[in-house]
């Protein structure tokens, strides 16, 4: 290693002839001998390398898409990446110096009050990771609220969200029973939840829109019938710029992915969980959250508060492990969600709503296809029923350049040859008569 | 040395006059497809031209110290400058926008990159295989443990602790809670592992021990290997908490350790930026005999094509949706790329260096718990500040007046007023020294000054009790509060 | 209100420690390419890592009011807000990695929106042909009085005078002094132009004359079209000064009032970002019987292909190189067809409104001279702070210290202590109450506060004489004096 | 029009019924009754619409590019473009406020500072709009300083800054006049000069390296023949992190384009004209100054200075009319040259030198063509001569995705079926590769 001249001086004051004598401490018995990796490379260089290595992958502007289930391509305003891109917001830890660190505070406090607002819910933490720890977490809080060793879950989840649950289920020895949905309307089968509601139930989650895209339209006999356990409700936060908030609906917590206000999809990651609860459950809670205050001379002022339910204070006792969080995409959010505004946000919805509608009565009236698969009011997703097998449709449009939606017969055998169809507002109407025309050759 | 952070009064967005248009002629039924009965009735959020949002956002970025504006020396946490070439990587498509449930035959790049990936990391972590699923540490942990619990489990065995140092970062208890064990706490000695203190709490029922090497204090415990074998005797497994990996890379590892799991924090030793809070991953590796137990899906290699694996069936699962957050993955595998086999070790000395360095200079102003080598971090006590009368917290608010942010303080909570210090390697000896010179002088500043501290930021120092009395985390809830209060 | 500029000691970059490796093994020679007696032996330039750089900027960034940051109510600069999504284009290859030497048939998009932005320049102007080249306003008169001899001695004439206002922009008459003309200056009567002294004053020898409109008070010259027959009928052609076009749009257009060539500043009008001074760029548009002075190449349409014709006999030639700050054109071209029409249209009224709103509320606490409707910006006379002992200098520094940027001021000429204020359109109503509150504030505070102000910025007044006499504009000049001073 | 409720409520303080009557002043006999304009679009239309308007530009990540010739390719820093993206940096104006915008102020010195260490002048203004007219106002400042009513030109200098000249020149009643290059070395031809510094000649411009990349190696000896007459010298900066500065060997003008610090080519513009004097001649130079000084605290501070020389003051007199200049890029170029350092600088300086090296001699061994021209020294660029017609030689390679370099045939008849081709940092061997498999296909 070569070292620089103010190394050389540093070293010099601390009475050292090398660095070597710095890793004395360290035996010979456990040293490595140094990393069989390659040599460093120039910026220009490691530029070039990546270009060559990631052309390969086909990104939503290079082939049209129509995958959602969980991860959504939205539309992000340039003001937004702006506004992240900010050095301060993006090099700074976690703002345990209120003091130094009110910007990211008071952005973090927005976040929370505009989910807030869309939720229903008075209390926000300022992010889980996704919203499929989101949900883990909230299987455990459920616990802590209503107590029992059993906790339902609607079957028209996510399988992804739903294999992070059971390993937060197992961790805490949670079981995790499933409730079926209704074969026609796509919303919870209410017969089945009520024979599974026995003792030892703490609460019971289902999302709106759900996995199919269907709005559960029966929440308020589902709160009926929970009586007084935890109401865990999933949404896609974009739709409630138009959807009755859960908060309105007697949701005890709120859960969801808040990836569609201004994160890019990232193959899936990082997205930022979205978490909100009734201000009652709020010693419950996991995750940081940040409250209003005032300095000394009485000036609003934003710091994290409530932090004895985190680890660093309570350690094994705490409500979560969960340190580092996703703020930054949080600062997205509430960035994204003022450069759209209420009006913006209910236009994107309504265009996502109407994109919907439109791509899938399109679809439907190709023979040998049906859509949507259930008869509940649906979001920005629908399941497309196909006479031929999915997959193989699938495969050919690929070979169109076309991504097709997600292939749920090996995760919802009963449904069939089903696929899951997202259409936002990236679509245009050239994109969905690319997809028909496709399908048209398929049929 | 002058310091003055921006200082603004920026209004929240939800108070800001709300330009709404007169005539707002929206159709909420969307033509009659989704019922009335499913529909909100009003929508508090503010309608602002983006004018206003930017002004509002570049201001309060200016009240937020980060990395990129100054020395942020927070101990335990790594905060190394981070290069901005790997903002640029993740902006593009082939990386913001691919989806998660593409055919992997048109995602052959990204999972080549963090198949690559895992495999620098295993280099690094002295492992056989690594997943990237978590999220951060803390879910690096918890995969960890999970797979702790899986490996016994799997060996029909039932064991209900987890032994952890008194050193520990809340987040190892936590975590090992969260997979259901129990959480023993050992007391240290001499700074570092107490090896009898150890040997008289392994039983049958250990099912780990839980440590990070170099230590919370920055002391690197030398007896690692004889702890190892001491836990792997007794059945148990040891886990590398990797939040101080950027003290050794290189130099050793912790598979050399005989570590068995271990989990990385790309935020921290890789140069991710840590995004006021996340997001980061926290990878894990571990040795040959606990690949089977990793989440799935595996990425494997074959002939030069990448494919999922789901099919692992003594996996635990999932620990997060999807991969793992890749964005932070690209970040990461550009950092390593960049620096290569040779910077890396370079990073690990001059982080080292930086923090001898500082130690050295500040040793008699404070005091120096247990003498020595430090690694790329050490811990200060601020006791002496009590006869001046004020505490470690007076110092570090009084830090921000100089435009440094303060260390981390009481942590680890067996040095009493502690203050820790991690530089990183990518601070010059000029700011080192700048530092230096600000702390002393500090030290002869009125005692007022820092009780009153900090003075020149953008707010003063905070009634954190008021917070946690008015319980006002939304603006939903400021309103119901005031309105209530009337 | 509070507001602190953000304030950091930011050494020069040349003070800093230079980390230089000790062992340069450079070969100069570059394998012997270059003789030694080219090559230079030293170069006093530092050699830092990328993370001390980055510091440096964004810590100077801060140190730098922008419209971003609050309201800059520059008279005459019109500081509107700029689109961010404007600036994301310009980063597109597309856009930034295109050279000019390329083949037009490489390069069509590129000219098919300047073609199409000349297009709309037409239309807002009243114009019949625009070209893009100049770089900024006053390269864009340069071009201008440049086409109006061009005219003249096609016509066989040697006029040798550019008549203009005592009010007008001072690079007015710089622009027309270059082109090889006399000026003449003329007094203003009521704030207007005195159409009796301009008639008097024209002559056989007279070229042109320049003006804007509404003029530099912000009043609009009700009798241009008089004004334009005048000249008109003395052979003398009318220059447009474009920089207060944001008061029109829509409503009347150069054209519209007779005159003969107009530039247009992008970045005013248009919304490109001003740079911290540049670039800018500043389209000239001519009626159709000027259009054959153009600077070449002009772009051509032709059955949807776009040419670069440099076949104009009787054009001026070429101001600048290449075909003007294309990344600067993209940017508007990119707002023009965000606004549309009626966008801009609402622009002009909005600023209109915003500046008669900000006259009203203010008039009462300064002097309005010539009372009545003011376009997009007015001006004040400070003359009353005198008898406070102040004068407009001290009430602008003092305004800084509210987060709010200056006004121009003393400018125009003829207003005693003038201050220009142009709120913009892109400033909220909040914004310009905030304002008015500052400004009584500040009127009522001591005289001594202002005299000393600013208070909250990253540096406090500046001895400017000193800067004029030590005369140091880098640092090797710099350190040329200390050493000369030992 | 549709107005703001904010609007409406200013408008009524106005005592004003409707926004028409904030426009009474405008006689009716100029009313142009709105813009026949297209209605506006959102960020998202826009987006699309300008993404398939330029997706024809073939740019160089999407086409092989040989083309210098006073514009260059170089590579920029990700850390340059994110300290140029900063809002603060972006909509500011001009720092007449200095106490309000000293990080624009400093960040110009520091451009200022850097110019000047590697022209070796003392005195650099803080940008002109581009070499051009940095060319153009040297003329004029060239008089102001020697008087006279000619100044000569070399003829080895690109014909758009020459033409750019002629306008300047003109506006001044200036008389250029050419002086030749000799055709064997391709630098000033010393007995043209000569003969041509007749009385009233002001000055000298020439290029080093000049337009057909060669190193002037006759410096001194100009210097010599010029006497007391101005000495401009034009530079491409890059190259003087290895070459003699100009300074050095007697200018006392600089000018030159900073574009290769840190700008992107963008069709040309926004560039930057560097302009550096000798401390002698400051009053008589164009342009902004940014000086040192402090501030009533003592402090070290920045601000514009020098401003009598400038049109805002001295109007009619001014040294020139330049009001807006090119500050951004000033601080790009400052950002660039400390991201890169003397190091990195003299790094991709040699890279420049050496590529030029290889591929030129890889051509001369082509049969049919022969490269460089010149013996003379080259920097990053240099002349092919061709057996075959370069206009069809560059059609060719265009259809193979090729631009090869600017032809000159036109331009420099006496040069016949010449070709200037430029190479930097930014082409890899594989580039060069593919040029030569090209041109191998043609001879
Ligand atoms: C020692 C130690 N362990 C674990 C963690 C947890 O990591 P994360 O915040 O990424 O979850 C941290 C970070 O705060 C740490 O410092
Ligand atoms: C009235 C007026 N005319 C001309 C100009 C010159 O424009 P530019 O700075 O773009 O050269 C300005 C700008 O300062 C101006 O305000």
């Amino acid at each position: 290693m070569e070292h620089s001249k103010c190394s050389l001086e540093m070293l010099q004051e601390l009475g050292l002839k090398s660095v070597d004598e710095l890793f004395a401490d360290i035996p010979k018995s456990v040293r490595s001998g140094g990393l069989r990796l390659p040599e460093g490379m120039s910026e220009i260089d490691l530029k070039r390398s990546l270009e060559t290595m990631l052309s390969s992958n086909r990104h939503a502007e290079s082939m049209l898409n129509f995958l959602g289930a969980g991860i959504y391509h939205h539309y992000i305003p340039s003001a937004v990446k702006m506004i992240t891109g900010r050095s301060e917001f993006i090099t700074s830890y976690t703002p345990y110096q209120p003091e130094i660190s009110q910007g990211m505070l008071q952005a973090l406090f927005e976040y929370q009050s505009y989910i807030a607002e869309l939720t229903g819910m008075d209390v926000v933490n300022s992010s889980m990771y996704d919203a499929s720890t989101a949900l883990g977490e909230a299987v455990l809080m459920s616990t802590r609220i209503s107590g029992g060793d059993t906790f339902l879950l609607s079957r028209a989840i996510s399988p992804e969200r739903r294999r992070v649950a059971e390993l937060y289920a197992k961790g805490a020895d949670i079981r995790l029973v499933d409730v079926d949905f209704d074969r026609a309307s796509g919303s919870v089968d209410l017969n089945d939840l009520t024979s599974k509601l026995k003792d030892g139930v703490s609460g019971f989650y289902f999302e709106t829109p759900n996995f199919f895209g269907v709005i559960e339209s029966q929440a308020r006999e589902i709160r009926g019938l929970l009586d007084k356990r935890t109401m865990v409700v999933g949404v896609n936060p974009m739709s409630l710029a138009i959807l009755r908030p859960p908060g309105d609906l007697g949701a005890d917590i709120v859960i969801g992915d808040a990836q569609v206000f201004g994160a890019p999809m990232s193959f899936g990651g990082p997205t930022i969980g979205l978490f909100g609860c009734r201000p009652e459950h709020v010693r419950k809670m996991p995750g940081r959250i940040i409250g209003m205050t005032t300095d000394i001379e009485g000036r609003a002022a934003y710091c994290m508060t409530l932090q004895t339910r985190e680890q660093h204070i309570r350690r094994s006792k705490a409500t979560s492990n969960i340190c580092t969080n996703e703020a930054l995409l949080a600062v997205a959010a509430a960035a994204y969600l003022s450069v759209v505004g209420r009006t913006g946000l209910r236009e994107i919805a309504a265009t996502n709503v109407r994109n919907m509608q439109s791509l899938s009565s399109r679809i439907d009236s190709i023979s040998g296809f049906g859509a949507p698969l259930f008869k509940g009011a649906h979001f920005n997703e629908f399941i497309v029923r196909s006479d031929r097998d999915p997959f193989q449709i699938h495969k050919t449009l690929l070979t169109q350049g076309i991504h097709g939606g997600l292939v749920l017969a090996n995760m919802f055998p009963e449904l069939g040859n089903s696929t899951l169809y997202a259409t936002t507002e990236m679509h245009t109407k050239e994109d969905h008569d690319r997809l028909l025309g496709a399908l048209e050759g398929i049929r | 040395m002058r310091y003055h952070q921006a200082d603004y009064d920026v209004p929240l967005l939800f108070e800001a006059c709300d330009e709404q248009k007169i005539d707002d002629r929206f159709d909420p039924t969307i033509g009659g497809a989704i019922p009335k009965g499913l529909l909100r009735s009003d929508l508090n959020i503010p309608d602002l031209p983006e004018r206003d949002v930017v002004k509002h956002f570049i201001n309060l970025s200016q009240m937020n110290f980060g990395v990129d504006n100054g020395l942020y020396p927070l101990g335990s946490c790594t905060m190394k400058y981070n290069p901005k070439i790997c903002d640029e990587v993740v902006s593009w498509p082939s990386v913001a926008s691919i989806h998660p449930h593409q055919d992997p035959s048109t995602v052959q790049g990204a999972l080549r990159l963090m198949h690559e990936l895992e495999g620098m990391l295993c280099e690094i972590g002295g492992v056989d295989a690594v997943t990237l699923q978590p999220a951060a540490g803390a879910q690096g942990e918890y995969t960890g443990i999970h797979i702790v619990r899986a490996y016994h489990e799997a060996r029909g065995e039932k064991r209900n602790e987890v032994i952890l140092p008194d050193t520990a970062h809340g987040t190892n208890p936590a975590s090992a809670a969260m997979v259901g064990y129990d959480v023993l706490e050992i007391p240290s000695k001499n700074g570092c592992v107490d090896i009898e203190a150890l040997k008289a709490s392994i039983s049958s029922d250990t099912a780990a021990f839980m440590l990070t090497n170099p230590n919370t204090l920055g002391i690197f415990e030398k007896d690692v290997k004889e702890i190892a074998g001491t836990l792997h005797d007794a059945g148990a497994l040891l886990y590398y908490d990797g939040a101080n990996l950027n003290a050794i890379m290189g130099k050793t590892s912790p598979g050399h350790m005989n570590f068995d799991i271990v989990h990385f924090n790309l935020h921290k030793t890789f140069a991710t930026p840590h995004g006021g809070g996340g997001p980061g991953a926290g990878p894990v590796g571990v040795k040959r005999y606990l690949e089977e137990f990793l989440p799935v899906p595996r990425i494997i290699e074959k002939d030069g094509k990448y494919h999922l694996d789901y099919d692992q069936p003594k996996s635990i699962g999932k620990v997060k949706a999807y991969f793992g957050n890749f964005g932070v993955l690209v970040r990461a595998y550009a950092y390593m790329m960049m620096q290569g086999g040779p910077g890396l070790e370079a990073a690990s000395e001059n982080a080292v260096l930086n923090s001898n360095y500082l130690k050295d200079k500040l040793k008699d102003d404070f005091e120096l718990p247990y003498g020595g080598l430090r690694k790329h971090e050490f811990v200060l006590s601020g006791k002496p500040l009590k006869s001046k009368g004020v505490r470690t917290l007076d110092f570090a608010k009084r830090l921000l007046d100089y435009g440094f942010h303060a260390p981390t303080i009481y942590f680890p909570i067996i040095v009493d007023e502690a203050i820790m210090i991690e530089p990183t390697e990518t601070e010059s000896k000029e700011t080192l020294d700048r530092f230096v010179d600000v702390c002393k002088q500090i030290l002869k500043e009125d005692p007022e000054i820092l009780k009153t501290a900090p003075h020149n930021t953008s707010r003063r120092r905070m009634d954190e009790a008021k917070a946690a009395r008015d319980m006002i985390f939304s603006w939903r809830g400021y309103k119901k509060k005031t309105e209530n209060a009337k």
